[in-house]
């Protein structure tokens, strides 16, 4: 058999290499035919600088300040971190902290801005042509505009754009599995904006610099499948809709690389290495205003959707929103939810209160009874497998259950923890309803507060060393300042000498400083 | 009877050799190990340990007098070192006992006149401020050794946990619903 | 060649040296809670256990029996037995320091593990020739070695559990080895000796 | 609005559940036990009901000692299912007592000293079928002819009683047999060949029937055989176990009867006689005791099998499955730790993948 038919084979085996994944139910249909509707303004906006993984930003406006629609308003602070920017016009009302969209609900840093109602724009974007300008312009430009990866992990993208310096990039995968359930705003888009994306997604290509794009579509969405193959020539290099199977955590992107790919990411290392760049479809939708139309990211698309909800729709909101209003527009909650959730089911973050933001990253308001939470009493681990059948990243969960449960993180980092993307897989699965994945990020969280520790120790040394250096140059200093003041003494009395007998000679002075 | 005991010499002094031989065939150096014990210690000599600086605290280790656990600015990571540096037996890795929440002191601003006496005393320079003005803690720096609480005058500095912030938030461990609300 | 056989299989299995003639429980409740320790401990133990079975055995039959000083046997064997442990432990910890370490109190104690002089003896008591000598200790080992590490991976395991206080530590692992000692019941019979 | 529950995800969950499992496997079994309770009458349903009641009882027991919810665990079906395998494998004439202590071992040693459910090392009903049978070596090898319900030869429920509470009556005896393992090993024991032995007791349809004497739920190959199809096919268990057992017993025995079809018996009688059939879908498939990767639960199941055949062949029991269950149980941790899947980006031994320049799409 040829070499080019052998890899053919292996790149059709099975989704996850055979392995993994889980068919939970998706309830896409309560939102999925529902058009992406604009809310209204809304009364108050809460803009936290922390919207994504890096450095917090430095606010650049004082409370009281006007500010205008899409105007900096925190500045990106080192290599890994975004810029934020007023959603609408109106005054700054507040700069401090406010409850994060977080399950701690501990404060972040927030700037609060009242809107005036007239939405004004302020200056946009500078101009920039994508056809003519340079990848490092556009990933300069997509830098400006704040845009982080929108499927929630907000990893900036610029930063991602400029991956094509340390590697040769061949490929650009769009996500579009959407595999969360309930989730549809990604569908939406799609079928919405598919002409947009497309251009999106070809402005992207052109900064990479990739031979090829492949947008990955999971199979219950056909429309968006066919939507988005309607617009493939129109990005410009060869490009394709690849339909994978529906099959959750199918847009983890190492796993999505495999997928269409076939490749197999290393543990701890980039899909960039393979050649491969995977990017959100809504990113590419934010890249594609903010090269056109010069509009930083101050909006996106989420879904709204749940049993608990009234009317579950798709919305496109400001930044800052506060859920509550979010909810208020979609009918409001019907009774007590189970869980209120921002992002999906599967690995989104439940939230205390309604008043709190959505950012950047959040990609969905879920409101759940318990019909669909499914929540039982826990019961011990009967060693059924049932994890490990499911887990796509080939890891025991009840094993480093087990060894968390007993305090030993050592062992379950040895067995694999920090492979573990908390996809939730193994959780949804296990019969005796086991917190397994809050155990992982339990002891993911003791771990980097360990090495945290570690570090500081490195960093009470050096402190200590710096300490210890100001303070023997404080004793030297002192100790010459006596010492001068010594020979001072001794050069006057001297002196008083020499006016009794003037025939001495002076001696040298410095001969002493230097003892 | 002069067999038996010829016997038993032979056999003594045959194995005798044989271990001689080995003893020095396998012969291990085995490197002073203060030295290498005190270069793990943070040296600040905050005499937390209850020894006298770092140095001593490096000795009684060594000798066995004092657990790997004794330096709390530490922590659990310099505590696996020197179990692996004396052999002994390692502290657990997530046990609650071990790593407790780390302290860092607070200064009530109401109460503090600004002598800088903390100032001057901290070991890892984490209070900022001048003579006459406020002083405050740099939460990141602090070990927590107390030794500003006791120099303090006017009794302005107390020790607490370190706060809670997102950067360091963790999901607590399943079954502990107290951290939940935090 | 089938009598070899039969001696490493009855040793090693039938009348395994630990859960069915219940000699060497110290190293095996001792060494017994990490596996890779008790691989280590194994093997260490397989080392002294077939070099002091044909030792001894040379002893008894160059030394003591032809001099007619049967009555030093005990004496001369825990001589001999105490002198490979004291080599086994220097090579050791030259070899692998870890090892060492991690075999800690134990290796030294070797030297009293009741199954060394209890092969040795047994051995003399049923006139073994040397190669059956050799093969008895070296099965006996593996028996033992075999169970270590079973037993280990075991404890491993119940170290996780949530076994209630009062069987926590050593009443769980004194159950665990009766229930394992009973389950090698099941080789009875296999060879008749 | 009252805070929603804060935990951390999935915030939705399949349907799959403990009680489920147990409630499924119990259902798999139900055609052999009735199967059972048809060939050996009211004593076996006597029996049967003994069992199953000191369980559950012995269950409240140790669960209100360790001051748990009784009721909430108890109705997990984890103590019902024990003691129904236990009562499988009891002589089905066997009086009440053999139940009771067998269900205090199951429970008491083989479950609760190491914590309830999920923590035993040690399969519970094997750990007490292996304790009855080493301490108790004559009540639980008195087999009787099957005597189905209702037919002429039956016990009625007076009799019935008196076989399982009191004494037995004197004409038991008549009725008692040896099983088809226990009269072959005696017979080649007493120097006679298979060809001679065999067509006393070997009719395979009749094995193959559950119509030989034998345990209460034992005896039918094929009804054991269905209920294990079902299980499979409700995705309770993987085929893993249950085809290594039977595989490697098939393999070992086929072997020795290619070499000498006088000493050992063919493989068919192997699979279709004793336990094994049983052994290979409702004992070794036991998640709590059995290894959880699939390559792991091969090497458990083949151990099983091949011990199985090697303690029948040559060991003093009759029956090996009991202890080959415990030693496989026993060695379940190492395999575990030994046969971990691949870890997604990694190799087997655990280091990342190495990047192929040639692998670029």
């Amino acid at each position: 058999m040829s070499l080019i038919s052998l890899s053919a084979l292996r790149r059709t085996a099975g989704a996850f290499a055979g392995r993994g994944g889980i068919h939970p139910e998706t309830r896409k249909y309560l939102s999925a035919d529902s058009p992406i509707e604009a809310m209204p303004l809304p009364s108050i906006l809460r803009v936290p600088l922390q919207q994504h993984i890096g450095a917090e930003a430095v606010p650049v406006v004082a409370r009281g300040d006007q500010v205008l629609k899409g105007q900096l308003i925190g500045k990106a602070r080192g290599p890994v971190s975004a810029n934020v920017h007023a959603p609408t016009s109106g005054k700054v009302i507040a700069v401090g902290y406010f409850a994060a969209p977080h399950p701690s609900g501990l404060p972040v840093s927030t700037i609060t801005i009242r809107p005036d109602g007239a939405d004004r724009w302020g200056a946009r974007l500078p101009r920039l042509v994508p056809e003519q300008a340079t990848p490092d312009e556009i990933a300069d430009h997509v830098k400006q505009a704040g845009i982080v990866g929108m499927g929630g992990a907000t990893f900036p993208s610029a930063v991602k754009l400029d991956l094509r310096k340390r590697f040769a990039l061949k490929t650009l995968i769009i996500n579009g599995a959407e595999c969360e359930p309930y989730l549809t705003c990604d569908d939406r888009l799609m079928r919405e904006f598919s002409e947009e994306l497309a251009d999106g997604i070809a402005i992207m290509a052109r900064a990479l610099g990739v031979e090829q794009v492949i947008v990955a579509i999971e199979s219950n969405k056909p429309q968006a499948i066919e939507a988005m193959q309607r617009r493939m020539l129109a990005i410009g290099c060869p490009a394709r809709v690849t339909r994978v199977p529906t099959l959750y955590p199918m847009g983890s992107e190492k796993h999505l690389v495999q997928a269409v790919t076939g490749l197999e990411t290393p543990a701890r290392a980039l899909t960039a290495e393979l050649g491969v760049v995977v990017h959100n479809a809504a990113t590419a939708y934010a890249v594609h205003l903010a090269l056109r139309y010069g509009e930083p990211l101050i909006s996106r698309v989420l879904t709204v959707s749940g049993f608990g909800v009234t009317r579950p729709a798709n919305v496109k909101v400001l930044i800052g929103t506060l859920v509550a209003e979010i909810l208020d527009h979609c009918g409001g909650l019907d009774g007590t939810p189970d869980r209120l959730l921002l992002g999906g089911p599967m690995m989104g973050l439940p939230i205390r209160s309604q008043r709190v933001p959505v950012i950047k990253g959040t990609n969905g308001i879920l409101a759940l009874q318990k019909s669909e939470t499914r929540r039982h009493r826990e019961m011990p681990c009967i060693r059924c497998g049932g994890c490990i059948k499911v887990c796509p990243c080939g890891l025991m969960p009840m094993e480093m259950h087990g060894m968390i449960q007993a305090g030993d993180l050592d062992k379950a980092v040895d067995i694999g923890l920090l492979d573990c993307v908390a996809c939730g897989s193994c959780s949804f699965n296990c019969p005796s309803n086991i917190q397994l994945v809050q155990s992982f990020n339990y002891a993911k969280g003791r771990l980097a507060f360990q090495q945290s520790q570690k570090h500081q120790q490195e960093e009470t040394k050096r402190l200590a060393e710096t300490r210890k250096a100001r303070m023997d140059a404080i004793a030297e200093a002192k100790r010459q300042a006596m010492a001068r003041r010594k020979a001072e003494m001794a050069a006057r009395k001297k002196r008083e000498a020499e006016t009794e007998t003037p025939a001495v000679p002076a001696p040298a002075p410095t001969a002493e400083r230097t003892g | 009877m002069i067999e038996a005991v010829a016997t038993m010499s032979a056999l003594g002094l045959g194995l005798g050799t044989i271990l001689g031989v080995a003893a020095r065939r396998f012969h291990v150096e085995t490197p002073p190990i203060v030295d290498e014990i005190e270069a793990q210690l943070p040296g600040t000599n905050c005499g937390q340990c209850g020894f006298p600086g770092c140095r001593g605290a490096a000795e009684a280790v060594a000798e066995g007098a004092a657990p790997v656990t004794l330096c709390p600015p530490g922590g659990r990571e310099v505590a696996v070192t020197l179990a692996e540096i004396t052999g002994a037996e390692p502290p657990g890795s997530g046990g609650t006992g071990q790593d407790a929440e780390p302290v860092v002191a607070f200064i009530f601003e109401d109460h503090c006149t600004g002598c800088t006496k903390c100032f001057k005393r901290c070991p890892t320079d984490a209070i900022i401020g001048a003579a006459k003005q406020i002083h405050t803690v740099v939460n990141d720096a602090c070990i927590g050794c107390d030794a500003c609480v006791a120099v303090c005058p006017t009794e302005a500095i107390i020790l607490r946990t370190k706060p809670r912030t997102l950067r360091n938030w963790h999901w607590p461990k399943p079954g502990t619903p107290a951290d939940a609300t935090l | 060649m089938q009598d070899y056989l039969v001696i490493l299989l009855s040793t090693a299995l039938v009348n395994n040296v630990v859960l069915v003639k219940f000699l060497g429980l110290c190293p095996f409740m001792g060494v017994s809670r990490k596996t890779d320790a008790a691989l280590g401990m194994g093997f260490a133990t397989t080392f002294v256990l077939t070099l002091a079975a044909a030792a001894s055995w040379c002893v008894e039959t160059l030394l003591l029996v032809p001099l007619g000083l049967e009555f030093l046997r005990i004496l001369s064997f825990i001589l001999v037995i105490a002198g490979i442990v004291q080599f086994t432990e220097a090579a050791i910890r030259k070899i692998s320091p870890t090892l060492y370490r991690a075999l800690g109190i134990y290796l030294p104690l070797i030297t009293t593990n009741c199954a060394v002089l209890g092969v040795a003896l047994l051995n003399i008591q049923q006139g073994h020739s040397f190669a059956e000598s050799l093969l008895y200790g070296f099965g006996s080992a593996a028996g033992f070695t075999l169970v270590l590490v079973i037993f280990a991976g075991l404890r491993e395991r119940l170290a996780r559990l949530d076994v209630p206080a009062p069987f926590q530590g050593a009443p769980i692992a004194f159950v665990t080895a009766g229930l394992l000692s009973m389950a090698f019941m099941g080789f009875a019979g296999l060879v008749s000796q | 609005m009252t805070a929603p529950l804060i935990i951390s995800g999935p915030h939705t969950h399949s349907k799959f559940s403990v009680t489920e499992t147990m409630i499924a496997v119990m259902l798999c079994l139900t055609p052999a036990t009735a199967l059972g309770f048809y060939m050996f009458g009211l004593p076996a349903i006597l029996l049967f009901a003994v069992t199953i009641a000191s369980a559950l009882l012995f269950e409240a027991l140790c669960l209100a000692l360790a001051a748990r919810p009784v009721g909430r665990a108890l109705s997990d079906g984890s103590a019902i299912l024990t003691g129904w395998i236990l009562a499988m494998t009891l002589p089905p004439w066997a009086p009440w007592w053999i139940g009771t202590v067998g269900a205090f071992i199951a429970i008491v040693l083989g479950k609760h000293v190491y914590g309830g459910l999920g923590q035993n090392p040690f399969n519970p009903a094997m750990v007490a079928r292996a304790m009855l049978l080493v301490a108790l070596p004559v009540p639980m090898t008195m087999w009787v002819l099957p005597a189905p319900l209702l037919s002429p030869g039956a016990p009625d429920l007076g009799a019935a009683l008196a076989i399982t509470f009191g004494t037995p009556p004197a004409d038991i005896d008549s009725v008692s047999a040896a099983s088809t393992l226990g009269h072959v090993g005696a017979a080649l024991d007493g120097g006679r060949t298979l060809d001679r032995i065999l067509p006393e007791t070997f009719d395979l349809h009749r094995l193959f029937f559950g119509n030989v004497p034998g345990s209460m739920g034992e005896t039918s190959a094929l009804l054991l055989l269905v209920g294990g199809v079902f299980l499979a096919a409700m995705r309770i268990i993987r085929l893993n176990i249950p085809l290594a057992v039977l595989g490697s017993a098939a393999a070992l025995s086929g072997l020795l009867h290619l070499i000498d079809p006088g000493q050992f018996p063919s493989p068919l009688w192997h699979l279709s006689s004793g336990a094994l059939m049983f052994c290979a879908f409702f004992i070794a498939t036991d998640y709590v005791t059995s290894p959880v990767s699939g390559v792991g639960q091969l090497i458990y199941g083949a151990g099983i099998g091949l011990l199985v055949v090697v303690i029948r062949t040559w060991g003093s029991f009759p029956e090996g499955v009991a202890f080959a269950v415990l030693l496989m149980n026993a060695c379940t941790p190492l395999i575990d730790t030994y046969t971990r899947p691949r870890i997604f980006g990694r190799d087997r031994r655990g280091r990342p993948l190495k990047i192929d320049e040639g692998d670029a799409p």
